[in-house]
């Protein structure tokens, strides 16, 4: 076999950023890359092969029971910020108990509500989705704001506030298939293998 | 449909864990991730390539390259996944518990195994 | 089409000759031949992967090959070739003064740039 390694990029601004705050019962797999103000919950799982950078954009928030899988990406922009659930400014705010599937990219400003699932290698960029959405795969979501409880298929390009309005609801159907999906990764916490 | 880009490969090495299993002959580009959860496998045959930036998770199941198959950069491959020999998986595809034939050629940016609701937004599928 | 088996490598190493510049993050299978002739070069850009036994000719050009791009086991370009990013070539296909576009895959065992008189036998093309 034959594996060569890439060095990371060094980032020149990044001398003088502020520590992630992870709370202990939180896992971080130790090939996830947290780096500057990123706020971990408590019981939140962080897979290998994450990128999670608050060294443009800050802060970042990231909720109680929430899953963040391999190969996601998360950074903001330097400018632009949404409204956390306590009031206070973030450049990504994900809630409890959200997950964010393999090779999702979310990138600030975006807010990401409660119970949502996002499906792998969607997009979330400059938008708010709100509480208990499912988005499923390969999906961008843009410049708009997701009403709560809103279904999105896979595929899916919502980059006008119209198209947003129009989503249907989630339904149980849904809820099913994105828990079979988030399955996968329930036996990636350390208590439970 | 949209893809992001794919995101420079921030690990240094590729990252195994569980069983598995690469034959000698196998060539793993960096940034690459093997994951076989418990009870699950990883086999890696003669002669496979696999992209940068690549994440395989087995889940429920084995996941197994035949000789010679060759997967994309950024290919996202779990559950329970065979890539038959000599197939050709284009780069930023997802497979979710799906098979791919042996000799097959998968157009990059697939998505194979997504059984979710499909729906008709503004006339078109799924947009 | 026939194809004859992969034979193994008997080469450990790969070999390299010429104007060849390979970036650190690619990654390359054992019994690969790299060779520039005079006046040519390979430029194997970052993430690239090449599976073994694969040859790489250039001649009265360049072979690029852009990053992420990947070729699979027993792959031959020659002469003057692109590979685009992310592109993923089958194993065992033949690139003759031919390109491939950035996230193409091309299926295992296909034949590019070949410009021979075609006829056709037995009914079928070239068979």
């Amino acid at each position: 076999m034959v594996v060569r390694g890439l060095a990371a990029p060094p980032t020149p601004w990044s001398k003088s950023l502020a520590e992630p705050t992870i709370d202990e019962t939180a896992y971080v797999h130790s090939f996830a890359n947290l780096i500057g103000d990123v706020r971990v919950g408590p019981n939140v799982l962080i897979s290998p092969g994450t990128s999670i950078r608050a060294d443009e954009g800050s802060p970042f928030y990231i909720g109680k029971d929430t899953h963040i899988q391999e190969g996601v990406v998360i950074h903001g922009l330097d400018r632009g910020r949404v409204i956390g659930d306590d009031n206070r400014e973030y450049s990504v705010w994900i809630g409890k108990q959200v997950s964010i599937t393999h090779m999702v990219l979310v990138h600030g400003p975006a807010y990401i509500g409660d119970r949502t699932f996002i499906g792998f290698r969607s997009t979330v960029f400059n938008a708010r989705v709100g509480e208990g959405c499912i988005v499923m795969m390969h999906a961008l979501i843009q410049d708009v704001e997701i009403p709560p409880g809103k279904y999105v298929p896979s595929g899916a390009v919502i980059t006008t506030q119209q198209q947003a309005d129009r989503l249907p609801d989630v339904k149980e159907v849904d809820r099913q298939f994105a828990n079979h999906v988030v399955g996968a990764n329930e036996a990636m916490r350390p208590e439970s293998r | 449909m949209f893809f992001p880009p794919l995101q420079p490969v921030s690990t240094v090495q590729s990252c195994v864990s569980g069983d598995v299993s690469i034959d000698p002959s196998a060539s793993i580009a960096s940034g690459v991730l093997l994951q076989a959860d418990p009870e699950c496998r990883i086999v890696i045959s003669a002669g496979v390539c696999i992209g940068m930036g690549s994440i395989l998770h087995a889940h429920g199941g084995d996941i197994v390259l035949e000789a010679g198959a060759i997967l994309g950069a950024g290919v996202l491959a779990i559950g329970q996944v065979t890539i038959g020999a000599n197939a050709c998986v284009g780069s930023i595809t997802t497979l979710f518990n799906a098979d791919v034939q042996p000799s097959e050629a998968i157009a990059s940016g697939s998505v194979l195994g997504d059984r979710s609701r499909q729906i008709v937004l503004d006339g078109r599928p799924g947009v």
